[in-house]
């Protein structure tokens, strides 16, 4: 049992209160917009949380995407919003809205917020009542950590004990693309020009983006880092420069754009076949060049998450169909 | 595997494999259709002659096929089985020349003799079973196959008979169910035993057989029109002549008395369901279902729906007969099985001609009708005089083994029941053949066709002739070995004095 | 050695095949058609290997990457995976010969067959896996992939329906995920048959086992929960709602049963749980069908059709713990039969839905002569969810009633016998309006043959059922996974 | 109370709190951010308990977060390109039958 200085324990609990507070005040204000900003303020907050907790690889990755790409995702689809009813009060039938009023008590719905109250009560009891001194995994993690190929235990987990989970992760990043293209035609994103300041920002930043992203994937293997983080990263820099007005998807050709989406998944999936025939076990790297393996690995996945993600906040108007040619 | 244990299958696949090839047959391929039709018929008469004769010789015939990890799908050629199958085999065989010359030029045939072949091929499974689950199967496949020859005109009225007809059969069939897994979870078998497979039972078992039997009965009256659940006969003539013929005079209805025949005898074992008390019952249900449906018949205008009233009636005959426990009394009721179905069916194939050549549906319309179809109108006299009773045609045998046996077990009131119905029969055949005969025809027919010099197509003609003399020689020639009195005599022997 | 027959192959390939030619398709729609239909049959065989395999050597074990169970993630076969991968194997099939006939735009070819194939590896893999958490990922793989699906058709309602179905599974699969969450962290793995030797019942069990029941019964529709299954279901495209109804839906209820198979009812920790299950089926049964019985559009029907047959499956729960195999044994065989047969009547719906203009019941003018084959595939279809013989539904219905009646548990025998004759009177009334006229006839439009053969195969499987049950039988108890009394290794 | 526990039961509380307000709010954004919050939450857990001994903290739960989170952003993607194509059909952000609501 750890001796929790005064200052540790109040530090955790102010963190664990804002987070509550926040996440309530998120969900409860009127104003669509402020809750959105309200919601990035708790993914900056969670990520400081999971660094508290001695995570950070998914403080990496929670900054990336949890905070800022999910935020992007949130801020676009608000503007996008019909704006007819985009304001608190929806103006559809006249009588003000139950939840939208600022009222704080008589809006609850009573039924559900005890029944919530009492299932809380009983996890917590759950979570209390769980083994103090517990260990996991992690012995066999560091026993296995030295054949794994890299030094980093979570991206060890991620991409060799475990490396079948990621695979079908990345298939679930695609086919949430393929999802989003097949609803079609959205809103046609209309970028009024950006003005200069954002210009020669974007000029700037972009380069440097890319530059942490390769750093990300390349220190993934022995310091926290990795493929989903650079990917996100590489991601960010694609929605930067959509936000300012360059229109990617126009002038790179349509199936270059379509073997970057699947060159992350595919190459896992070779990658699973060959290890299959070779070593008779599906996903086994060769112990020698494991490492060599790993991090080609985590390149192709880097392209394919970053070009993923970036066609997410895309949204709604496909590169596909104002192509017809394959 | 030698050849023996096939052939029950060969039976009831030479009906299902030329419906199913039917079924794919576009609608003018009519001389096709209608080879394949008679060539499954023959096929069929040709192996069951093969088992009546390999059973008098001793030999047996079982197909036995897993269906369940201990339960299997199994098809025996027993005594009782053959009686009912050469019968409907026999039948079919005539009702299919009918049905091609009644639906001559009527759109979606290759539909009507589809399920009409997936029709018979079920009746034959009902009567080949070995075990309850089979005979529960084929008895459901039964009611699935005549509901579309029910609905098969597409007229709403069609469609209502077909509802309520379903509403009926599918209650039933639950009921069915019920009762057969109940009875499986409590005896761990439900193979047909002759005298019945439940002696050894011990006695606490006892009032939930009573409440399996009641399930079965309740299961099997719905078919057997028995008297609270017979509401969807009278209905269902609005069907087509040959469907109405076969099925509701044969098959369907059939199926039901056979089946409470199999389950009191060679289920319950006909001593110990009267030790348990529910034959008595089932003999006063019966009675009063004969009574009810003769009182019922008098007052139909309509000759299909009287026709139907008395088939209810008759049927309870079968129950009848079963239900008195007696040996003599189950052979009247197991012979009356064969001689209630030509019986009916020359009367419904008579009703089919009248309604078909001269557009003849009330019994008002019949005035002098014998003078203009004398043949038809000969062999509907033949069927209701066997319906009522009178010497030479077969009801008189059936009638007379009734009384005997229930004379031979001390039940009286039997007596007072067979010739009240008798009576009653008389009451609603007889002003038909009167007015038929001795009436003379006022204006002209509803709708009449002329076929040259014949009264009606030889197709139409044909069959009501040759079941009327089948029905007459069943009554004269009763004592030869292969009549179907003798027959049900070794039925009744094996059920009762078999050691 | 020779590395093609092992059953490890056969897995594998039921698990990449699909996955890399949904990639292919995406990449080169114009093969889309041509592919789906290659990969589906494919793994026909692929499916028939592994069963031959597994009855040569027993289960299917595959360490991936060679690092064993409490670290790495296994891959697992044994007979109730066998079933469902089959099922889902003969489904596929039948879908994509069908959807090449339905989806002509190249639009909608481009959207629906890389999605689909996806979907189709999704469930393969979620069949085979043996790991909670390796659970996780593949069903919200298969409900984003589902959810992608329902909204294809593009029209208010079905966006609404996916939306509400999207929503819902997300849920589930959070409530799923909190469940792995104190699995992991009191026994310290995720796999399964680890969990199983290290379970004990302390509060964190009994609490995952209340929030993965309440997630799985969410994305199963179990009673209270299914209020977004229909107009997801309806609304979707034809052979959309199909795979929804026959597969998708049974995914997550085969993974509530591998896990109370194998962690949960051996410890007795869910006596209390067994009855509510049960409860909650039994309503599903009665309401399911009532509220089907009251439905103008047949698709609809359908759909509430199978929120009450998902009911059946639950009824096993309460007969399980005295009955031994039989009751799963039940299980087994209703999901199979409900798949073949309710795909087969969302298929054959869609026929009529292109063939008519619209699916009110009403006027389904004078379908069995002009559709004889869908006709004849809806009524197949529908002996089959009836469960009146011969049909894989009445087996199953028999071995459930036998067992109620083994323990005299006469609320489930009411419920059973209730529920087929409910369901006797919504498919017949059904079938009462295909053989009548409409009110007023309209012009049709011609349906390809290939998509009522597929619906009239699919049926027809259904009732072929009837007569394979004590091979099945066989095939589902490799394994033994059944057999609850005993801890398995 | 450790500071594993302490962050457990914040990601418990965040959990119910989201699952209220994911059943009580009509518009579709909330419901959205609702989602995400509740696997904020469960994450939040499974880090959290992984930290209870003062050695180095297990790793295979920081994969699994990882996972979550970017199967988290695609479910959320899609989400709300399905809430702008529904509010492009029927200028509405809510389902139809919480519309009055």
């Amino acid at each position: 049992m750890e001796t929790i200085s005064l200052l540790t324990w109040s530090l955790d609990g102010l963190l664990g209160l804002s987070l509550l507070w926040l996440a309530w005040r998120a969900l409860t204000t009127p104003d669509l917009f402020k809750a959105v900003v309200l919601f990035i303020a708790f993914g900056l907050l969670i990520t400081l949380v999971w660094v508290r907790l001695d995570a950070p690889d998914v403080a990496l990755a929670e900054a990336a995407i949890g905070a800022g790409l999910t935020g992007a995702l949130l801020l676009s689809a608000l503007s996008r919003l019909d704006s007819t009813n985009s304001d608190p009060a929806p103006v559809n039938s006249g009588e003000a809205p139950v939840n939208q009023k600022p009222g704080r008590f008589e809006s609850i719905h009573w039924w559900p917020f005890l029944s919530l109250v009492l299932v809380s009560a009983g996890l917590g009891s759950v979570i209390l009542s769980m083994p103090a001194a517990f260990s996991g995994l992690s012995p066999e993690v560091n026993a296995q950590l030295t054949n794994s190929g890299v030094e980093n235990p979570v991206t060890a987990v991620l991409l060799n004990f475990r490396a079948y989970d990621t695979l079908l992760e990345m298939v679930v990043l695609l086919i949430a693309l393929l999802g989003v293209w097949s609803l079609g035609g959205g809103v046609k994103h209309k970028e009024p020009f950006p003005g200069t300041v954002l210009d020669i920002l974007t000029r700037l930043l972009t380069p440097v983006l890319i530059l942490v992203s390769a750093y990300l994937l390349w220190v993934g293997a022995h310091a926290p880092g990795g493929a989903f983080q650079a990917g996100s990263v590489l991601g960010a820099a694609g929605v930067l420069l959509m936000l300012s007005g360059w229109q990617l998807q126009m002038n790179i050709p349509v199936l270059l754009i379509r073997l970057i989406l699947l060159a992350g998944p595919f190459a896992f999936i070779a990658m699973a076949a060959i290890t299959m025939m070779i070593e008779g076990q599906l996903l086994q790297y060769p112990t020698a060049h494991a490492g060599l393996l790993i991090l080609l690995l985590e390149t192709l996945a880097t392209l394919s998450i970053g070009a993923t993600l970036a066609a997410l906040f895309l949204g709604g108007q496909t590169w596909k169909n104002d192509e017809e040619s394959l | 595997m030698n050849w023996d244990s096939w052939i029950p299958l060969l039976v009831v696949a030479s009906s299902l494999l030329p419906g199913l090839i039917i079924f794919s047959l576009p609608e003018d391929k009519i001389r096709l259709r209608t080879t394949l039709n008679l060539a499954g018929a023959l096929v069929k008469l040709v192996l069951v002659i093969w088992m009546l004769w390999g059973v008098y010789n001793g030999r047996h015939f079982e197909t036995r096929l897993p269906l369940l990890p201990d339960l299997e799908l199994v098809l025996r050629a027993g005594p009782l089985s053959l009686f009912f199958v050469s019968l409907s085999t026999l039948l079919w065989l005539v009702t299919t020349i009918y049905a091609i010359g009644y639906l001559e030029g009527s759109p979606h045939r290759s539909r009507f003799f589809g399920f009409f072949s997936l029709c018979v091929t079920a009746t034959v499974g009902v009567a080949l079973s070995g075990n309850l689950i089979t005979f529960l199967i084929f008895y459901e496949l039964l009611t699935l196959s005549t509901y579309p020859l029910l609905v098969h005109r597409g007229t709403e009225e069609a469609r209502h008979a077909g509802k309520t007809y379903l509403r009926y059969t599918i209650f039933g069939g639950a009921l069915l169910l019920l009762g057969t897994v109940w009875l499986y979870s409590l005896t761990g078998t439900l193979e047909f035993t002759p005298r019945g497979f439940l002696n050894g039972i011990d006695a606490q078992h006892y009032p939930a057989l009573v409440m399996i039997f009641i399930l079965l009965i309740g299961g099997l009256g719905v078919k057997a029109a028995l008297f609270p659940l017979h509401g969807w006969l009278p209905k269902a003539m609005v069907a087509p002549a040959p469907v109405s013929a076969l099925l509701h005079a044969v098959a369907v209805v059939k199926a039901g008395a056979f089946g409470i025949v199999r389950v009191v005898y060679d289920v319950f074992g006909v001593e110990f369901a009267a030790g348990l008390g529910v034959t008595t019952p089932l003999a006063w249900l019966a009675a009063f279902t004969i009574i009810y449906g003769s009182l019922r018949a008098i007052y139909q205008d309509d000759l299909k729906r009287r026709l139907a009233f008395s088939t209810i009636s008759q049927v309870s005959y079968i129950t009848l007969g079963v239900a008195i426990a007696g040996p003599i009394a189950a052979i009247g009721g197991v012979v009356h099985l064969v001689h209630q179905g030509l019986m009916k069916i020359t009367l419904f194939f008579c009703a089919g001609n009248l309604a078909e050549t001269l557009g003849i549906h009330k019994v008002s319309e019949m005035n002098g009708v014998g003078r203009r179809m004398p043949w038809t109108m000969a062999a509907f006299t033949v069927g209701a005089f066997g319906m009522i009773g009178a010497p030479p045609v077969a009801g008189f045998i059936s009638k007379w083994y009734l009384g005997l046996g229930a004379l031979d077990v001390g039940q009286g009131w039997v007596l007072v029941i067979l010739a009240g119905s008798s009576l009653l029969n008389a009451i609603y055949f007889l002003p038909i053949l009167h007015a038929a005969w001795f009436k003379e025809q006022q204006g002209p027919w509803p709708d009449e066709h002329h076929f040259d010099h014949k009264e009606t197509a030889w197709a139409l003609l044909l069959p009501p002739v040759i079941t009327a003399l089948m029905a007459l020689a069943a009554g004269l020639l009763a004592s030869l070995p292969f009549s179907p009195l003798e027959w049900a005599k070794l039925i009744s022997i094996r059920e009762f004095y078999q050691p | 050695m020779d590395v093609l027959l092992t059953s490890s192959a056969f897995a594998i390939t039921l698990i990449l095949l699909p996955l890399t030619a949904g990639m292919l398709c995406f990449l080169w729609p114009a093969i889309a058609r041509i592919l789906g239909i290659v990969t589906t049959a494919a793994g026909v065989f692929a499916v028939a290997g592994l069963g031959w395999q597994l009855q040569l050597n027993g289960t299917f074990h595959h360490p991936i990457g060679g690092w064993g169970a409490p670290l790495g993630i296994d891959l697992y076969a044994d007979g109730l995976s066998l079933l469902m991968l089959g099922m889902t194997a003969l489904v596929a099939l039948a879908v994509s010969i069908y959807s090449s006939g339905y989806f002509t735009s190249r639009d909608d070819e481009i959207r629906f067959w890389p999605i689909w194939l996806l979907l189709l590896g999704a469930l393969n893999a979620l069949f085979l896996a043996a790991d909670i958490f390796n659970l996780y990922v593949t069903l919200e793989l298969m409900g984003l992939g589902a959810v992608a699906l329902a909204a294809l058709s593009g029209g208010k309602q079905a966006i609404a329906g996916a939306m509400r179905y999207l929503l819902a599974t997300l849920l589930g699969s959070m409530c799923y995920l909190l469940g792995v969450a104190l699995l992991y962290h009191s026994f310290g793995s995720v796999d399964i048959a680890t969990l199983a030797v290290r379970i004990d019942s302390s509060p964190a069990v009994w609490a995952a086992l209340g929030l993965i029941i309440a997630g799985l019964a969410l994305k199963t529709a179990l009673f209270p929960l299914h209020f977004w299954l229909p107009p997801a279901h309806a609304s979707a495209p034809a052979p959309v709602s199909a795979l929804l109804s026959a597969l998708v839906v049974k995914a997550s209820f085969y993974i509530l049963l591998r896990l109370w198979l194998s962690i949960f009812s051996p410890q007795g920790v869910g006596d209390g749980v067994n009855t509510l299950l049960g409860l909650l089926g039994g309503i599903a049964v009665i309401w399911g069908s009532v509220q089907a019985l009251r439905q103008t559009r047949l698709k609809l029907l359908i759909a509430y059709s199978t929120v009450a047959q998902i009911g059946y499956l639950f009824l096993a729960f309460p007969l399980a713990a005295a009955s031994g195999g039989l009751a799963w044994n039940a299980v087994a065989y209703l999901a199979l039969s409900h798949a073949l047969a309710k795909a087969a009547m969302f298929l054959s719906a869609g026929n009529l839905l292109r063939y008519g203009g619209h699916d009110r019941i009403a006027d389904l003018d004078r379908v069995a002569q002009r559709l004889p084959l869908t006709a004849g595939a809806f009524a197949l279809a529908g002996v089959s969810i009836m469960g009146l013989p011969p049909s894989g539904g009445f087996i199953g219905k028999w071995l459930l009633l036998k067992a109620a009646l083994d323990q005299g548990n006469w609320a489930i025998i009411v419920v059973l016998l209730l529920g087929g004759l409910l369901a006797a009177a919504y498919i017949f009334k059904v079938l009462g309006n295909i053989f009548t006229q409409a009110s007023h006839p309209h012009e049709p439009s011609m349906v390809p043959a290939r998509m009522e053969w597929a619906a009239l195969l699919l049926a027809s499987g259904a009732i072929l059922l009837s007569f394979m049950a004590s091979p099945i039988f066989e095939l589902i108890n490799i394994g033994d996974v059944f057999i609850t009394t005993g801890v398995k290794s | 109370m450790t500071t594993a526990i302490l962050y457990a039961l914040t990601g418990i509380g965040l959990f119910s709190l989201a699952l209220y307000s994911l059943i009580v709010q009509a518009h579709l954004l909330r419901k959205i951010l609702a989602i995400n919050i509740m696997g904020s939450g469960v994450f939040l857990v499974l880090i959290a308990l992984a930290k209870r001994s003062d050695e180095i903290p297990d790793p295979v739960p920081h994969a699994m977060v990882i996972t979550g989170i970017v199967v988290a952003v695609s479910a959320t993607a899609l989400a709300l390109s399905m809430m702008l194509k529904l509010n492009t059909e029927t200028h509405h952000a809510e389902l139809p039958d919480d519309q009055q609501g």
